[in-house]
């Protein structure tokens, strides 16, 4: 996952896939994949509301090793 | 030479007793309400006294026009303390106050004036108004940072945005102010688990005097190169007064103009500082900053997990949206594909029915045209013959009688000229009496060639008798012309 | 009589002669002739007249017992 | 008779003939001849007219016999 | 009679004859022949008739044998 | 019959045979070949039919059976 | 099937069929390979559809875990 991703940046794809989704734009075949990034971006906003800094790098080296 | 006295003399104490005597008959049981400056204040609280000057001074001039000693004793401390309570405003130095005095005159301290009461309202006022003019200042000098809207004060601090969550911040306090601990515990102890990143810039967060210490903080903080989500600045707390370090116009400027987001929880209840109607957002207690920071925190989380929730429910319903079109689809596949089958089946058996049946009604037709061309066929030849044969009986019918006509005719013609002939024949005429008369041989028609004596012959019907004219008469009538 | 006179000529000349009698054209003396010759012609006439009118009903008889 | 008459040609001179009968275009002397005539066309058309009649009732019944 | 006649061609010559007869301008000299040609006409077209209603429903009745 | 046949191209002479017959447009002459025409493109439309509704038939039970 | 084939390619795919069918415009000749292929085509969205189904209720799941 991108180390510059913001709060601001999570939440608004996260609005953007809520609206797609909504809007039935999104396609079947990258459905599970939206639903997934939601669930990342989501997991991202949380552990780094929480976590110290140390932690929220090691997570962001982690999410970047999945993604890939 | 010896000193000789020779005027009379009172002893100091008889005069003070003197002085005293006139001030009490001239000032006792009375008080006044006196308009004044404060110099030269302290306090013991030990013993929960004032010591002070009231002073005038000329307005234009600034000398001092009048001096007089004050004091404060346990009533009139009380009374202060009701005006610091009321007003958020310590009693102190360079205060205008509107104050209840007693005169007091003692042999030993000399003149006092005793405070018995303090007006709040007057006091109020005057912060006030100093208050607007600060905020007129801001206004007018600070133009592009400060605006004056229909509902308070708009700045370019409050214009900022705040982060969605914030969790690096920095701290303008004193380091020993209990508000500062208490902001400190409330983030710590959070029940969400947030993390919070804090770096403090301290300072002396009383007196007016400090005013460029903490603007000197607020820029060691945009010096300082780190991103802040926002600054929050926290009084240290203790008593409700001393606040006109925060009415203060330079501070004021600072902070509308400050480039992150300020949150200021000096801790007052009273009223709002300049500092107050500048900063983003302003809340009562350090405490209730923390709180707020908290607060804004999760709702960005809450907000989060709505987004979650709608995107969980969504996706189940897109899901079950799509199964329902592909089962929809399916059927609808099914039916049409049984319908076009069954509509193809329906031609095809239509196409079995008509066929026969056209070729049937087609081989009937060509029979009955058949049968009724070989009727005429066999009706007609012998009307033909029937018809030539009646014209031929007619045609000989008409030569016959013709024939007849014609020979008839012919018959009638002919004795019609014999009927004629024999009418005119001279035999026929001699008959009927007429006469021809001869001369010389030639029959005579006129007398004018006839004379008297001339011998002429008369052919009679049966003789010829010969004659001798004896006379002649012409006739000129014409009565026997036929 | 002309062995080649003609019904038709003798007709002709018959009608001649009655139209010279007729118009008073003809004197006393030649009158007599022209009836002479008239009544021969009349004869004639007749004569032949009788004659075809033998023959036609000879044929018609004949014509009317085929057909019958 | 002509071998090569034919019953319009016959039946065509006894209208003619019949025709200048009536007309009266015909004299005496020609109409035993022209009544001759036509008695003896009167009898080739009846002739051929029955022939035929015959010939068609032959046909006819042959063609009856056949249907029926 | 012919052998490449067509049950068309002898229908219709047939409509001819039966048109002229009608009309009665066919001659008395041809008229046998013309009676003759159309009884021909007419045998052959009933032969032809027959044949092929013979043959249509034999066709038919192995059609309806077949899909019932 | 043709092998490459259609049932499309089948049918539509089909109803081609059948308008010709209904119209009285095609001759007697060739009636009989025509109706052995439309006889065998009956025959060709319906076994094909069959075939086709036996395996739509067959592919639907499947879907059927697949997605219960 | 394909292995390129998406689910959205596949449903318009099955849609133009649905609609071919509709509109008759579907000739018996190619109907039962439209039929298989549109039954191909449900199959392959409705395994993938499945398929997408079970990947999010995990991320669902996931989520949920993580977030009580």
């Amino acid at each position: 996952m991108e180390t510059s991703l913001t709060y601001e940046a999570a939440y608004k794809e996260l609005q953007e896939i809520a609206r797609e989704i909504e809007t039935e734009s999104v396609s079947v075949d990258v459905l599970a994949a939206r639903v997934k990034r939601a669930s990342e971006l989501i997991t991202f906003c949380q552990t780094r509301l929480r976590a110290t800094e140390a932690e929220v790098e090691n997570i962001i080296q982690q999410m970047e090793h999945k993604t890939i | 030479m010896p000193y000789v006295n020779t005027n009379p003399y009172i002893t100091l104490s008889q005069l003070t007793a003197a002085i005293q005597g006139t001030i009490r008959n001239a000032f006792s049981g009375k008080s006044f309400w006196v308009v004044a400056d404060i110099t030269g204040h302290s306090y013991y609280p030990a013993k929960g006294f004032h010591f002070f000057d009231l002073v005038e001074k000329d307005p234009q001039t600034h000398q001092l026009t009048a001096k007089v000693q004050a004091n404060a004793w346990s009533q009139g401390t009380l009374r202060i303390k009701e005006f610091e309570r009321a007003t958020g405003q310590r009693f102190g130095n360079d205060l205008h106050v509107l104050i209840k005095v007693a005169v007091e005159y003692h042999p030993l301290y000399g003149l006092k004036l005793s405070l018995q009461d303090i007006d709040t309202s007057f006091t109020k006022g005057q912060l006030e108004q100093q208050k607007q003019a600060t905020l007129l200042r801001l206004v007018t000098e600070c133009g592009d940072i400060v605006r004056k809207t229909a509902d308070g004060y708009h700045t370019r601090n409050k214009s900022l945005q705040l982060q969605s969550v914030i969790q690096r911040i920095a701290v303008i306090t004193s380091s020993s102010a209990a508000g500062f601990g208490d902001f400190k515990k409330s983030l710590k102890d959070n029940i969400h688990g947030y993390t919070f990143y804090m770096d403090n810039y301290f300072t002396t967060v009383q007196g007016e005097a400090n005013v460029a210490q903490v603007c000197a903080q607020l820029d060691a903080i945009k010096a300082s190169g780190k991103i802040y989500d926002t600054v929050v600045i926290i009084r240290g707390g203790g008593a409700q007064t001393d606040l006109l370090l925060f009415e203060k116009f330079e501070i004021g400027k600072a902070v509308a103009g400050f480039p992150i987001p300020i949150i200021a929880g000096i801790g007052h209840e009273i009223n709002e500082t300049i500092t107050d109607l500048m900063a983003h957002t302003s809340v009562k207690t350090p405490t209730m900053a923390a709180e707020m920071i908290i607060t804004h925190n999760r709702s960005f989380e809450d907000a989060l997990l709505k987004e979650q929730r709608n995107i969980i429910i969504r996706m189940q319903q897109t899901v079950s949206g799509r199964q329902q079109q592909l089962t929809s689809l399916h059927a609808h596949i099914v039916n049409r594909s049984r319908d076009l089958l069954s509509g193809y089946k329906e031609g095809l058996s239509q196409c079995r029915q008509t066929i026969p049946q056209s070729a049937r009604h087609l081989l009937l037709k060509q029979r009955s045209g058949m049968a009724q061309l070989s009727g005429q066929l066999l009706a007609k030849p012998g009307q033909v013959t029937a018809s030539r044969l009646q014209e031929l009986i007619h045609i000989r019918q008409n030569i016959q009688s013709f024939a007849r006509k014609l020979l008839q005719q012919q018959q009638q013609e002919l004795q019609h000229h014999a009927t004629v002939i024999r009418i005119l024949s001279p035999a026929a005429l001699l008959k009927k009496g007429f006469a021809m008369v001869y001369h010389n041989g030639k029959v005579v028609t006129g007398a004018s060639s006839l004379s008297t004596g001339d011998t002429i012959t008369v052919q009679l019907a049966d003789a010829a008798v010969h004659a001798t004219i004896t006379s002649k008469t012409i006739i000129d009538g014409n009565e026997s012309d036929i």
